[in-house]
């Protein structure tokens, strides 16, 4: 065979792979679509309640270890200043909210857990690190949870191994955390490389003949690889998806985002990617709306996390977006946890969780829950209070139960949950766009999260559809 | 500002203070060591700047430059080359921002005051901006990290042994010696008549453009130097340590400890860290303190830590 | 391809952003006229006036937008002027000190701010949208362009014929002026250097307020808007002149268009080449486009 | 007596320029302040309009104290000053230079008519901007400006220094018919004893901040010898 015949050769079998590839996602999808809304687990679980999670306590054997009568300390941080504060400042919040609630159920095998902060990191490394030693060294917390921008998270990762202390971000997306093998991070939210993947299912179930793909992004780490994971996994897909259009935020204040609206107009693309966050995304969708952008254009972003602090200003009818947790979804009369968690929230904090703040305040909630149940597991395991390491081993594989479904923590530290897609839209009586109930995907975990131990860039390069266990 | 004409610190205070640095792992926590080493990394830059601008009148916003600028060398040759041995990395990185400081000061040093101002915060930004969008090399906002596993002439340096501690005292006394003895050479001399008198300096034959080229690269050096130590302190070096308000927080810490004396930009440089810290550690709302005491400063204590300091020492001969 | 609709569409859109740089460079730029002082606190200025009119907004929320949208921006600025006349009171310690100190403060005074504002309105974007809608939008070609923008760019067209109105035509202005070129000659000439110095402030800030007001329904104030737009604005006052209000008209002009197409051609070199640009036109003039020798 | 100064000193950073000077103008009376560079001619000017703040000694204008008044009061007060580097505000035009004057007299526009038949030539260049003025016409001017300002004392810093000698001439009767039409007493600082004794009455002698002679025009040029010494100035 020449190298001519050869390239033709695999050619033709990289098509072959990438038609079944895509009458496999097609049928998975429409399997998807009819047992609305989805997830057996969901369902099986519909009956938990937050009581429940944070009361029950797994008991073990008589302990030869004692368990010390001094609370448990645990250190918050997060960006409570500058640009990354309106995702710190709610993620601090649902912290506090769940040490209160398991406080309030007699704390962690009795013993009550002490927050010191939640100190500012005002999301740079080099104050994260002086935070997390300050608490290791003279508050003397062996757990440290929060956290939201990559570049403080990636210098936190290394302190964690470091400095050996048990470290959960309350949203930190960079792929780049888990490049290394950690032993005290456990990342209980979605990466970029999760979050590209499932935007790519979603652009194929809404638009299978996708010929063009252009994104909108703020040109960071986070917009560039979210957009890399989303373009090679649709590129993986169906060969020849064409890129029209990449273009890139400045990264400090966006004021004008008009010409950016327009080149995008002009490209004509088949769907836009983007995950924008923050002030960004007003001033974009601000903007966009009235252009006429969302009429013209299929976007796709990755902010289904709070929509309460949108309307139809802010927020386009029919938009398609995506996330791990949306305030409204898991629906709260499935999932009771989401509803106790969120009335709690507004109680405590007098107003929700604004915008992609709601997520954030999952995370944390999430994290203060899993640290409880990892405790207790490795408690009944050791039989008694047991030494951090031994909370490590104990994360690995539990499945946690909380505001944002089902989790499993996987060997690797990643989280494996399902991803929510859906449309919103408006229903009168309602100022922000709710889930369309109509319209929701959920991607399983094995179909967006990169396998341990896998590079993230090589996997979603041969994305394939996977069948599903 | 003019200089009191006596004002030399005690030789045994500054011998106390060195002493309490070197003996410092035995009474405190690695925390307390690790904010230490940023204080040495501020101290050695805002040395650096005040040879600019306490001894030559050069008021610089752009010095983050240089201080990131030797903080990213390291960074990459460790992140990107492999390169372990802090040999290489301190000399390299004092050499990286030099050459920097070489191209930038051949442009600036031709201005004065204001416009001296304005374009060594341009130049700096400028580079903030390259080296926050080619993120393929510097990791963009991530930033590149762990500056770790380094070796010093093949032994392995760690905080866990206090050597990388030890390394980075050596670095600081290095660069406080160095520019000590440059100061009061004459060369130093030469500075501080460009500063007193621009025409009177030219007038008795000191070619002041050259010898502020000088200064400016020599500066630039040993920031180089400082931000090798920035680079190990922290281990995580992120684009922030070229942003211009690292370039504000320079010139507040030389004020803050005293422009018109040798140490007091090492003063400033440790309270500044603890100060931040502490504010940092107790209150959300840290930026208000700090913010009081950059004001309460300016109105109370223009000379600085260093004056106050004077001055008591002064009353309490008395 | 590019038509004659999306060049329109992109030079409303520059002359857009032109409009915001030059409300902040403006005062930026009075304030340094006059006092000779570089206002970091500025910023600060600008984000409190956005708060001060999201909060008037929600208050008055029942009346017509568009009505609104007039008073509401003239209102804040008031207040935000207000509190640049109470700033003035603290900046007189450092009339007379050097550059460094004058930095030093205002600089303390941007975390102060930064602080104060996130007690007050806390971290979330907070943006009032109903005034932007209410504008509409204006068909070009096939595109739509937002008439709020076009409103933004009026504001700042009648804020520049204002100011040159004032400072050319009035008997203030004059004296303003006279301040800002010979302070101490101005004094012996019988002109209390003191009450022009809380006019000028007053009118810096207003300036700063008013801009942040107008721009509050499209652009959230949030933490951090406050240093990012003293940045861009900051370039645009030294390409345009220190001290100069035609200067930062053409420098915000200028440094609009250059963004524009930089962020079309390649956007990776935005912040770079705004800076090069800088310092490509203080190699070629010192002093700025329209700066006054010093 | 329109100003009294008695036993004045001023210092500049660490030099004591002024010491303890004292000096009078009567009304209606042009004196001169002779010396040379650096006497502390302009400073003793600077000092009696408040730019510069006086160490000790007191100031009095028409018998009143304004020694602790700050500038923009004595000059409302009636002190019209032109100082020696002219400071005309360049973006100014010429009839904006002098309105800015008299809007802070407080007087109306007929003023203008005054000024402008005292120094015609400004006259018709009144929209033209200060930048554009030759050096003598911007001496005219300054002293132009002050003289809405100067209803009871005018200080005129070496108003004759460095212009031709017809221009001398002509600007002395200039000075001269300022006061004789609006009858206001004249202090000027000069460095040349001849220019001095073209328009003063009365001459004082600085020497290194303090007062070394005093006397009239007329015993000045009697006295040929002292003529000398001063000419070496």
């Amino acid at each position: 065979m020449s190298a001519k015949d050869r390239r033709g050769f695999i050619k033709t079998v990289a098509a072959g792979v990438a038609g079944l590839a895509i009458g496999g996602i097609g049928g998975f999808l429409a399997s998807s679509m009819n047992q609305q809304p989805t997830t057996t687990a969901r369902t099986e679980t519909r009956t938990v309640t937050l009581r429940e999670t944070i009361t029950q306590t797994v008991t073990g054997a008589a302990s030869p270890r004692t368990t010390p009568t001094t609370p448990l300390k645990v250190g918050v941080i997060n960006p409570l200043s500058g640009g990354g504060a309106p995702l710190g400042d709610p993620g601090a919040k649902g912290g506090l909210l769940a040490v209160e609630l398991i406080n309030q159920a007699g704390g962690i095998l009795g013993r009550r857990i002490e927050v010191v902060g939640p100190i500012d990191t005002v999301g740079l490394p080099d104050r994260a690190v002086d935070a997390v030693t300050r608490l290791v060294q003279q508050e003397g917390c062996r757990i440290i949870i929060g956290e939201v921008t990559s570049a403080a998270g990636l210098a936190i990762a290394d302190a964690a191994d470091r400095l050996g202390f048990l470290w959960m971000p309350c949203e930190v997306w960079t792929p780049r955390v888990f490049e290394t093998r950690r032993k005290f991070t456990f990342r209980l939210s979605w990466s970029d490389a999760a979050a590209g993947v499932g935007a790519a299912l979603m652009a194929l179930r809404i638009k299978p003949d996708v010929r063009t793909i252009a994104t909108i992004n703020q040109d960071y780490a986070h917009g560039r690889d979210n957009w890399e994971s989303f373009r090679s996994t649709i590129q993986a897909l169906k060969p020849d998806v064409r890129v029209v259009e990449e273009l890139w935020f400045p990264l400090y204040g966006l004021t004008d985002a008009t010409p950016f609206i327009t080149r995008l107009m002009a490209a004509r693309p088949d769907i836009v990617q983007s995950t924008i966050w923050g002030s960004d995304r007003f001033v974009f969708y601000r903007q966009a709306v009235p252009a006429g952008y969302f009429r013209t254009v299929l976007h796709l972003d990755t902010c289904l996390t709070g929509m309460d602090g949108h309307n139809r200003e802010t927020w386009p009818d029919g938009l398609y977006a995506g996330s791990q947790y949306n305030r409204f979804y898991p629906p709260w009369d499935l999932w009771p946890i989401n509803k106790e968690f969120n009335e709690a929230f507004i109680r405590r904090f007098g107003q929700p969780a604004f915008a992609e703040g709601a997520q954030s305040a999952a995370n944390m909630f999430t994290n203060f829950l899993a640290l409880k149940q990892a405790i207790e597991k490795a408690a009944a395991t050791v039989g008694g209070w047991p030494e951090i390491d031994e909370v490590a081993q104990a994360m690995v594989g539990m499945r946690v139960i909380g505001p944002k479904g089902i989790i499993t923590i996987r060997e690797d530290h990643e989280f494996e949950g399902p991803q929510v897609w859906a449309r919103t839209k408006y229903v009168s009586g309602v100022p922000y766009p709710i889930v369309d109930p109509n319209e929701v995907v959920t991607f399983p975990a094995e179909l967006t999260v990169p396998p341990p131990g896998v590079a993230w860039r090589e996997w979603v390069r041969n994305y394939k559809i996977r069948a599903i266990t | 500002m003019n200089v009191p004409s006596l004002p030399r610190f005690p030789l045994v205070l500054g011998a106390v203070a060195l002493i309490l640095l070197l003996a410092a792992p035995f009474y405190t926590t690695s925390f307390n060591l690790t904010l230490a080493m940023k204080a040495m990394a501020f101290a050695g830059t805002s040395l650096a700047f005040n040879l600019l601008f306490g001894y030559t009148g050069l008021l610089s916003l752009g010095h983050a430059m240089f201080f990131g600028g030797g903080a990213y060398v390291t960074a990459y040759m460790v992140k990107r080359m492999g390169v372990q041995s802090l040999e290489i990395l301190l000399p390299m990185s004092g050499i990286g921002a030099m050459i920097l400081a070489a191209l930038v000061g051949a442009v600036a040093v031709r201005y004065t005051k204001i416009h001296f101002l304005i374009i060594t915060l341009g130049f700096s930004q400028m580079l903030y901006g390259l080296v926050l969008k080619f993120y393929t090399f510097t990791g963009g906002t991530d930033g590149l990290g762990p500056v770790s596993g380094l070796r010093f002439f093949g032994l392995p340096i760690s905080l866990r042994d206090y050597s990388l501690y030890y390394f980075a005292i050596g670095v600081f006394l290095l660069i406080t010696f160095l520019l000590w003895v440059i100061v009061r050479s004459h060369f130093g001399k030469a500075l501080q008549a460009i500063k007193e008198n621009t025409t009177r300096a030219t007038y008795v034959g000191i070619p002041q453009i050259r010898y502020k080229y000088y200064a400016f690269v020599i500066s630039g050096f040993f920031s180089g130097l400082a931000g090798t130590i920035w680079a190990i302190a922290t281990v995580h070096v992120a684009p922030d340590s070229l942003y211009w308000i690292l370039s504000a927080d320079i010139i507040f810490i030389t004020l803050l400890g005293g422009y018109a004396w040798f140490i007091g930009p090492i003063l400033g440089s440790f309270i500044f860290v603890y100060l931040q810290n502490t504010f940092m550690s107790l209150t959300g709302y840290w930026m208000l303190p700090l913010g009081a005491i950059f004001i309460a400063i300016l109105i109370f204590a223009r000379g600085g830590v260093a004056m106050l300091v004077y001055k008591y020492i002064l009353r309490a001969r008395r | 391809m590019i038509d004659l609709s999306f060049a329109t569409y992109y030079i409303l859109g520059s002359l857009f952003f032109a409009s915001l740089v030059f409300l902040i460079s403006a005062g930026l730029n009075v304030i340094f006229g006059v006092l000779r002082i570089i206002n970091l606190a500025h910023g600060s200025l600008y984000l409190l006036g956005s708060y001060v009119a999201y909060s008037l907004f929600i208050a008055f929320s029942s009346l017509d937008r568009i009505l609104l949208s007039v008073t509401v921006p003239l209102l804040a600025g008031l207040i935000v002027g207000l509190v640049g006349i109470g700033l003035e009171y603290f900046m007189r310690t450092v009339y007379r000190l050097p550059i460094d100190y004058q930095l030093l403060f205002t600089f303390g005074l941007i975390l102060i701010f930064a602080d104060v504002m996130r007690m007050i309105w806390g971290v979330n974007p907070l943006t009032f949208g109903a005034v932007y809608f209410a504008y509409g939008t204006a068909p070009i070609g096939n595109l739509f362009f937002p008439l709020y923008n076009i409103f933004i760019i009026a504001v700042t067209l009648f804020v520049g014929l204002f100011l040159w109105y004032f400072l050319q035509r009035t008997r203030l202005g004059s004296v303003v002026r006279a301040v800002a070129s010979e302070r101490e000659m101005s004094s012996a000439l019988g002109i209390d250097i003191k009450r022009v110095f809380i006019v000028t402030f007053l009118i810096g800030a207003f300036l700063g307020g008013l801009g942040g007001a107008v721009t509050v329904p499209v652009l959230p104030a949030s933490p951090g808007a406050d240093i990012n737009i003293l940045i861009i604005a900051f370039v645009a006052v030294v390409v345009g002149g220190l001290g100069s209000v035609k200067g930062a008209f053409v420098g915000a002009l200028l440094l609009s268009a250059l963004r524009t197409i930089i962020l079309i051609v390649f956007p990776e070199l935005e912040l770079f080449s705004l800076y090069l640009f800088m310092v490509a036109v203080l190699l070629v003039r010192p002093y700025g486009l329209f700066g006054a020798k010093e | 007596m329109t100003l009294e100064v008695d036993k004045l000193s001023a210092t500049l950073g660490p030099v004591r320029v002024l010491r303890d000077i004292s000096l009078k103008v009567n009304d209606g009376e042009i004196v001169a302040l002779l010396g040379r560079n650096g006497a502390g001619k302009t400073t003793t000017l600077r000092t009696i309009m408040g730019l510069v703040p006086a160490t000790s000694g007191k100031i009095f204008l028409d018998g009143k104290d304004i020694t602790k008044l700050p500038p923009h009061i004595r000059a409302r007060t009636g002190i019209g000053y032109s100082p020696e580097d002219r400071k005309i505000f360049l973006q100014h035009s010429v009839i904006e230079n002098i309105r800015i004057a008299l809007w802070m007299s407080g007087q109306n526009e007929s003023i203008l008519d005054d000024v402008f038949d005292t120094f015609p030539v400004l006259r018709e260049m009144k929209n033209r901007k200060g930048m554009y003025l030759s050096g003598g016409q911007q001496k005219m001017l300054s002293i132009a400006r002050a003289m809405p300002l100067g209803k009871r004392l005018l200080l005129i810093d070496e108003p004759l220094e460095g212009l031709s000698p017809i221009m001398v001439r002509t600007l002395a009767e200039r000075i001269k018919v300022i006061r004789s039409k609006r009858g206001v007493s004249i202090l000027l600082a000069e460095a040349n004893v001849f220019n001095a004794l073209q328009v003063a009455d009365r001459i004082y002698v600085i020497e290194r901040g303090e007062i070394v002679f005093e006397g009239s025009s007329d015993e000045v040029r009697a006295d040929e010898n002292f003529m000398k010494k001063l000419m070496e100035v």
